[in-house]
């Protein structure tokens, strides 16, 4: 294949998730807002704030790092989002799994985080780096039952190329992580509530205490930017959980299904809890659900 | 040839008239009695040249016409010799030391001071027992008098104390003597078979000996030997320690062979324990002469228990080790002594008045580093050589408490000597001195000098490349006044010759360890372009490190290896000492790597022999290494790279060294750890260990990341925090080497390289950060990025390669990291190197944010780019870092073909890609896409964004306020506050507390044992008593 | 000439910022607010749309009007099935919505959180007091009109107007949007010396920049 | 001989244990020297030959008969040197002691322990 042709495909493949992504947090805010009792706003909601918000006549820039610390985000969302296969056994959305394994898609989520990180803390705002701080302390904690999980999977499966732990999951839905391996599922659920950082786990942006934390001075198209890649990125997340712990999909209608499904758990979980304070949600990570992801290795590796 | 009975007699004669000579004029009587003693010095250098060179046969003299046993004899033999000459050497200049003051003092004082050359020239040389009592008498009672040199209560009252005990001891030798005469009918050494004697005799025999063993101040009969060091004159005690102890030293060698073996072990083990209690007192001293005086009879105590335990060795092994111990502590404490009285400060604390006399601290700190038995001084071989026999003999007790007395030892010397380094001098005072006083003690440091290239040249054939770094240090030593940057060239140029010389020795392993060391030394280098001036004593030790971590790549030989150790660990110990407040940050470091080097050494011991000819880190790959020997080296390569529970000296050693000395640090000391750890791992993967002691090394590896981490995170100053991230990072490397697999070795050598790359990169920025902004607290920075900006990539890009984010090279390194870990089967380590890697995320961010991002204080709003020394290195590393990182084979195929030589390879490398059995990565590839998507959303924002106004650090959402000040917006003290909550009891350094904790309670036991002296000398006379009884008893047992 | 003519411009162009020491004088912005034109007429039109369905309001209680605010959140009154969101921060909201009469030091916090909106950005005063100073005409310390110191779209009048009346001004700001007619942002910086001169003219401790980027 | 040489372990018994009890300087230095004597006892003692003479040649013994005539001579010499010795020890202690005396005005040794530890 060559290599416009590859392209091709991944903007395709990037523009369908996007949309799908946005598409998802429209109606997880309709969701909420049927939760609390009320209409709701429309479902394309999420595009028109995006169009809006780059409609702004004029942007302010804290410096080039500001300029640049959207970009990052979205580069990190649209490169996480590229380096995971989406569809088994599509040529359209293989994306460009061929160039690293799950380590790598793991990884290259901190690129965007640490990007915007870095651009937030130029804006100078005390609470960005508040923000920041406690988002990344809330990541190293929820990254240890996911990454306890997935040495579980690559125990299970002998592999860490996640087109071929997709195809282990193949031919029967006995055959999903979920069944194979509970415990593993378990731990990367719970961890996956902490990544979305819906409640109780959303001390990041939680806007009554740090208005929106890190983008606080994020404005105009810079915050575009970072909507947009919000969609995508949590498309880009979704897709990968269902690939590790759900038997992945064969076309985009199974795809949508099941993200939506693996999403909702987030959501109505976040519903239904208020917020820990910051070190209560960080221990939180740090024992029943490293507890479960250490049970899940015991379960595949020694028993 | 001169008879060295005229000594005797010369001195005699002399010592009676030159009162008469005196009434002449001082100036006839003094060239008279110099001469004497310059005679006595010179015919016992002829005798010895005679005996060595010449191989004369040894001279028996015998006296009033009859031959022994009929007569008393005197014997002139090679040690005899050897012993004298250094006796009258250190007579002969002890005496010009004390020019001044026998220039007033009164006639009778040279004259005693003659008596005494003569007793103890007398006393070696004899062969008679009872004679040896009276020239012991001889020289005590001339030693009474001339502690009256100085007549103060102290002096007096000490030499009363000394009076009492010499008069007991002096008692029970002579009783001993004559009940051996009774039960043998003789009194010549050479005629007493102790053999034959029945239980009555052996009394005799052990009342003599203990009479003699206690003239050498074994512990506890030894106070009033610490109270006339203190309290005597420096000049009279340098001859009282060195002259009168080696000549009783060898009476007790002469009187050797009769004692009973059961005996002579228990008076072994007896000087070993005076040697470790009295270097275990040492370290709650204060007083100065005290201290020496504590360090002497440890060394008195080390050299009887080297000289009893050594009798069945080889001759060559014995001279080397006896001989050593004897000359280093002649020299050494004389000229230690000598200084006390130049500087004529009591308590250690004052000693910064040093600092005042440049050659006189450099000397002071020569003969230090003899005493210390630090190479390549005399007692370094010594040392070696003990411990290896030791431990060939079976004695690994022995051998331990000698190397613990030898810490303890070099803990109160160095304390010292960082005192008089560091410590400022509030009273300005300055040291009054004279040639007469300096000469001596310059001269005795050249002879200590030399010495080495004699043993290193006759005695071990070493290659003279292993005396580079010395020679380099003394180079740049002499050239000293010419600019800095012209000895920078200089170095530079050394650099490359010396990476010239050793490039065809090298080949696999050695050559990427030399990159490190050599081309990674000589970036870092160029960073030290910008210091100004003549910044003194740098160079020299820079080179010396740097050439020491070569020559251990071509090592041949444990020897060599440890030499370039001992090395390395000097020079760097001497290089963090130059930091400003770093005297208790270099100390820790010093105590830790001599820790850990005495622990090599003596898994070298355990060891078995290897093949002299080829490298050490080839040929101990070919053996079966014991399980202890594993245990000691990897105990001592841990202290080295800094891993969990022995890491307490980095933060302290990063931070408080100068800034582009810690990025050398960082950048090349800590990979020589790695280097030993590799080759151990190499070794262990043909000969497998009988336990998996490499599995207990792994977690040690994979608990120093995480706990480093988590330290990093709550430093405030930021070098501790990249130093407990260098701790972390070399956790990474020690964990990888420990799997033993090829992929973890790979993995292990990826890192170092990657980690002198980046924290090189980082450090030096830091560098430049501090030398603009003049402090090293975060929280005092902040918004620099807008001052500093190729600062701020640098810093960017190191921590995007530290933390592992894909593109850069980190990645690499995780990626082979984890596929390594999961191969191997060790999950639950992975498991929280994972949680490790994440952490680091946020101590990178702190350190980065806190300096470069947020509100820039109004202090540093002038500040500028750091010079262009700093960001040279900067751009070389980063271009390296980009190059690795979008070309990964060009490091990866070279490191899969090194390890390769060791296991077979278990990844496949097509083009850029990499595959192991678990995944694959393209580093390449992801290069490019990262790129890519990095261009899209770059040129979306570009386009769709409106009119962008750039705004200040103040135009902040600010809940409708103004901002205050910079200092009370910028987040950045205590950031990770809520994180403290959440570790808990992982966040706080326990393991500082329980080293803390060591030392205090090593102190105290100190304090314990020091109890014993109290002051009295009727409490000295028991003890003397009591120590023979008590002995006696041990030995009826 | 023309190089003086640059000059003039450019110091035209900064402001003064007089309320500031000269230490904290670099620490601000001294740059003009601008006249952004809008683009071409189509394209504004789609732009005017999308602004119109996606109120964000800054969540700033600047009076006791904002206590009605809070009932427009609940499922009652559910404003976000307008397209009307709160924000916290002002750079990111377009809508300022000034809650009843605005006090002397409140008046100080509003012009600096209006000025730190990003335009185009729309005011709704609630209440009589803006408008008049209703009840407060005659206080010493109340501002009367608060449209002599920000340009304001949407006057929504009562003591207090209800949740409603709200919602209804809601309407009536999105149907000006749409029109193209609710320009305050360039409003604002072509008559900005005059809104300046009379917020200097009631706000005595000025310690902030000219114009608060 | 056995008597003597009895004797000369009791002084020098006495000896030492004055020295370790005894407060005063001189006290102590009496008691080195009963020890000094105790010991020169022995010596002699253990040369005692019985039945004979002392070992110096004058009219009284024959030189050829000399060496079944006369006790052992070795430790009679001795003794002369050590008895010299001590005495030369004894007076370096006293004029310590006088030194001393001149600084402190005191005889008791536990006025001379300011050094220790």
């Amino acid at each position: 294949m060559d290599i416009w042709t590859k392209i091709f495909y991944a903007v395709i493949s990037v523009v369908i998730a996007t949309i799908y992504g946005l598409a998802l947090g429209g109606v997880v805010r309709k969701i909420y807002a049927r939760v609390h009792g009320r209409y709701g706003p429309p479902v394309w909601q999420p595009f028109i704030d995006i169009i809006k918000t780059h409609a702004k006549r004029v942007a302010v820039s804290h410096g080039i790092m500001f300029y640049l610390g959207p970009v990052f985000r979205f580069a990190g969302g649209l490169g996480t989002y590229l380096f995971i296969p989406v569809i088994f056994g599509s040529a359209v959305f293989a994306n460009f799994s061929m160039a690293g394994d799950l380590l790598l898609v793991m990884y290259f989520i901190f690129f965007g985080q640490l990007g915007m990180a870095l651009g937030a803390g130029e804006g100078g705002h005390p609470y960005s780096p508040l923000g920041i701080a406690r988002g990344l302390s809330q990541m190293t904690t929820f990254e240890v039952p996911f990454a306890l999980s997935v040495i579980a999977l690559a125990i299970q499966y002998h592999t860490l190329n996640i087109t071929a732990i997709v195809a282990a999951q193949q031919g029967s839905i006995l055959n999903w992580t979920l069944f194979t391996n509970p415990f593993a599922v378990v731990a990367a659920m719970i961890s996956m509530l902490g990544m979305n950082m819906h409640s109780p786990f959303s001390i990041v942006l939680a806007p009554q205490e740090i208005p929106i934390g890190p983008p606080i001075e994020m404005n105009s198209s810079f915050l575009a930017t970072l909507q947009t890649n919000r969609g995508l990125f949590v498309a880009a997340k979704l897709i990968l959980f269902m690939n590790l712990y759900f038997g992945g999909a064969t076309n985009l209608v199974v795809m949508i299904v099941k993200t939506f499904l693996i999403y909702m758990f987030s959501v109505f979980v976040g519903a239904a809890f208020p917020r820990f304070r910051p070190e209560q949600a960080m221990r939180f990570f740090l024992k029943w659900p490293t507890i479960i992801g250490i049970i899940s290795i015991i379960f595949v590796a020694y028993l | 040839m001169v008879n060295p009975i005229y000594i005797i007699i010369l001195s005699l004669i002399t010592g009676f008239l030159l009162s008469i000579f005196d009434k002449i004029g001082r100036k006839l009587s003094m060239t008279i009695f110099y001469g004497v003693l310059s005679f006595n010095l010179f015919v016992m250098a002829i005798w010895f040249y005679r005996l060595l060179v010449v191989d004369v046969t040894p001279l028996l003299i015998n006296t009033a016409g009859f031959v022994a046993p009929i007569s008393i004899n005197l014997r002139m033999g090679l040690q005899e010799a050897f012993i004298l000459l250094f006796s009258n050497f250190i007579a002969l200049f002890a005496a010009i030391y004390l020019f001044k003051k026998f220039k007033k003092a009164k006639i009778s004082s040279l004259v005693l001071y003659l008596i005494l050359s003569m007793g103890v020239n007398g006393l070696v040389m004899t062969r008679d027992l009872f004679n040896i009592f009276v020239f012991l008498e001889i020289v005590s009672i001339s030693t009474f008098a001339l502690i009256t040199l100085e007549k103060n209560l102290k002096s007096l009252s000490a030499g009363f104390k000394y009076m009492l005990a010499g008069g007991v001891v002096s008692t029970f030798f002579l009783l001993g003597v004559i009940f051996v005469y009774y039960f043998s009918g003789n009194l010549n050494l050479d005629f007493i078979n102790t053999g034959t004697f029945n239980n009555l005799g052996m009394i005799a025999v052990f009342m003599m000996s203990l009479g003699i063993f206690i003239e050498l101040k074994p512990f506890p009969a030894n106070g009033w030997a610490l109270d006339v060091y203190e309290a005597t004159d420096s000049g009279i005690v340098s001859v009282i320690a060195v002259v009168n102890s080696a000549a009783i030293f060898y009476v007790f060698y002469k009187i050797m062979p009769m004692i009973p073996n059961n005996l002579l072990q228990l008076l072994g083990y007896a000087g070993l324990l005076t040697f470790v209690l009295s270097s275990l007192m040492g370290l709650k001293q204060e007083n100065a002469k005290r201290l020496l005086g504590y360090s002497s009879i440890g060394q008195m105590g080390l050299l009887i228990s080297a000289v009893v335990f050594t009798t069945n060795a080889p001759e060559f092994i014995s001279i080397l080790i006896v001989g050593g111990f004897l000359v280093n502590h002649l020299l050494a404490k004389a000229g230690l002594f000598w200084i006390t009285g130049i500087v004529k400060k009591e308590k250690i604390a004052d000693w910064g008045v040093l600092n005042h006399s440049k050659p006189l601290l450099i000397l002071f700190g020569l003969l230090l580093f003899a005493l210390a038995s630090l190479p390549p001084f005399p007692g370094f071989w010594a040392k070696w050589e003990f411990i290896r026999w030791l431990i060939m003999e079976k004695m690994t007790v022995v051998a331990v408490l000698v190397l613990i007395g030898s810490l303890c030892e070099i803990a109160f010397l160095f304390r010292w000597f960082n005192l008089a380094v560091k410590k400022e001098d509030l009273q300005e005072s300055q040291i009054e001195t004279s040639h007469s006083m300096n000469l001596p003690v310059a001269f005795l440091a050249g002879v200590l000098a030399v010495i080495p290239v004699i043993i290193m040249k006759y005695f071990y054939q070493i290659d003279l490349i292993h005396l580079a770094p010395v020679i380099a240090l003394i180079v740049i030593f002499i050239i000293e006044i010419i600019p800095s940057k012209i000895k920078g060239i200089l170095s530079l140029i050394t650099l490359g010759t010396y990476g010239y010389y050793l490039y065809p020795l090298l080949s696999g392993l050695q050559l990427f360890f030399a990159v490190i060391f050599i081309i990674g030394g000589g970036i870092i280098l160029i960073s030290t372009f910008n210091r100004k001036g003549l910044n003194q004593n740098f160079y020299g030790l820079l080179l010396m490190m740097i050439l020491s971590l070569g020559n251990l790549l071509i090592a041949k030989g444990y020897l060599e290896f440890f030499l370039n150790w001992e090395f390395m660990t000097i020079s760097s110990y001497l290089l963090f000492l130059r930091g400003k407040n770093a005297r208790n940050s270099s100390f820790v470091y010093l105590i830790f790597s001599i820790a850990g080097a005495y622990l090599l050494m003596l898994g070298f011991a355990f060891a078995p022999a290897v093949s002299s000819d080829m490298v050490l880190l080839k040929s101990i790959t070919q053996i079966q290494l014991p399980l202890v020997s594993i245990i000691l080296m990897s105990l001592g390569f841990l202290i080295k790279s800094g891993s969990l529970g022995v890491h307490i000296w980095v933060p302290d050693a990063y931070a408080e060294a100068e800034d582009d000395v810690t990025a050398l640090i960082a950048g090349i000391l800590s990979k020589v750890g790695i280097l030993g750890f590799f080759v151990l791992a190499v070794s262990a993967i043909s000969h497998k260990p009988d336990i998996d002691i490499f599995y207990w090394i792994g977690w040690i590896g994979v608990l120093s990341t995480i706990i480093g981490a988590f330290l990093a995170v709550f430093q405030e100053d930021m070098k501790r925090l990249l130093a407990y991230s260098s701790m972390s990072q070399i956790g990474y490397i020690v964990a990888s080497v420990a799997m033993l697999s090829h992929l973890g070795l790979v993995t292990a050598l990826y890192l170092s390289f990657n980690h002198l790359l980046f924290k090189g990169l980082i450090f030096l920025a830091i560098a430049g950060v501090i030398y603009r902004t003049k402090t090293r607290n975060m929280y005092e920075m902040g918004g620099l990025i807008k001052k500093m900006p190729i600062s701020y990539i640098s810093v960017l890009i190191g921590i995007i390669a530290v933390s592992g984010v894909p593109p850069l090279s980190g990645f690499g390194s995780k990626w082979l990291l984890y596929s390594a870990f999961i191969e191997k089967g060790w999950y639950l380590q992975s498991g929280v190197l994972f949680f490790a890697s994440a952490v680091s995320f946020l101590y990178l961010y702190r350190l980065i944010h806190s300096v470069f991002l947020g509100q820039l204080k109004y202090e540093h709003q002038n500040v500028k780019e750091a010079p262009i020394w700093f960001i040279l290195p900067q751009l070389i590393f980063i271009i390296a870092l980009m190059t690795i990182s979008t070309f990964p084979n060009l490091i990866i195929q070279p490191l899969n073909a090194i390890v390769g030589n060791y296991i077979d390879s278990s990844i496949v490398i097509d083009g850029y890609k990499v595959t192991s059995s678990l995944g694959y990565w393209n580093g390449n590839q992801v290069m490019m896409v990262t790129m890519g998507v990095f261009m899209v959303p770059l040129l979306l924002l570009l386009l769709l964004i409106g009119k962008t106004q750039k705004v200040k650090q103040f135009n902040i959402v600010f809940a409708a306020e103004r901002p205050e000040s910079p200092q009370t917006t910028h987040v950045a003290h205590n950031m990770y506050a809520h994180y403290k909550k959440v570790l808990g009891g992982w966040g706080k350094p326990r393991i500082l507390s329980f080293w803390n904790g060591v030392a205090e309670w090593t102190h105290s036991l100190g304090n314990l044992f020091r109890q014993f002296y109290t002051g009295n000398g009727q409490t000295y006379i028991l003890h003397i008593i009591l120590y023979m009884v008590v002995l006696y008893i041990i030995l009826g047992v | 000439m023309e190089k003086k003519d640059i000059n003039e411009v450019e110091k035209q162009m900064n402001l003064a910022n007089d309320g500031l020491s000269d230490k904290e004088k670099t620490l601000f912005s001294d740059a003009r607010p601008q006249v952004v034109p809008p683009v071409h007429k189509i394209f504004e039109n789609f732009r005017n749309w999308a602004r119109a369905q996606s109120l964000w309001m800054l969540a700033f209680g600047t009076g006791c009007g904002a206590i009605e605010l809070r009932p427009l959140m609940t499922s009652r009154y559910d404003m976000s099935r307008y397209g009307i969101a709160p924000r916290p921060s002002p750079r990111q909201s377009s809508v300022f919505i000034i809650g009843g009469y605005a006090s002397l030091k409140t008046i100080k916090r509003i012009v600096r959180s209006y000025e730190q909106m990003q335009g185009p950005k729309f005011v709704i005063a609630l209440g009589s007091c803006t408008i008049n100073g209703g009840m407060y005409y005659d206080s010493y310390y109340t501002i009367n009109r608060i449209d002599h110191y920000i340009p304001v779209d949407i006057y929504v009048t009562g003591c207090m107007p209800r949740p409603e009346s709200l919602l209804a001004g809601f309407n009536k700001l999105k149907e000006r949007i749409r029109a193209g007619r609710a320009d305050g942002m360039n409003k604002y910086a072509e008559n900005f010396d005059w809104y300046k001169k009379n917020q200097k003219r009631i706000i005595k401790d000025w310690n902030m920049p000219d114009y608060n980027w | 001989m056995i008597f003597s040489l009895i004797l000369g372990f009791i002084l020098l018994i006495l000896g030492i244990s004055m020295m370790l009890t005894r407060n005063n300087l001189i006290k102590i230095v009496i008691g080195f020297s009963i020890m000094d004597t105790g010991i020169h006892l022995i010596i002699v003692s253990i040369g005692y030959i019985r039945n004979r003479t002392a070992p110096i040649i004058d009219a009284a013994v024959n030189i050829k008969d000399a060496t079944s005539q006369v006790v052992d001579p070795i430790p009679s010499a001795l003794v002369l040197t050590a008895i010299v010795i001590g005495l030369a020890v004894t007076a370096v202690m006293l004029s310590f002691i006088v030194e001393m005396y001149k600084k402190t005005k005191s005889l008791s040794i536990d006025d001379y322990q300011e050094l220790k530890w």
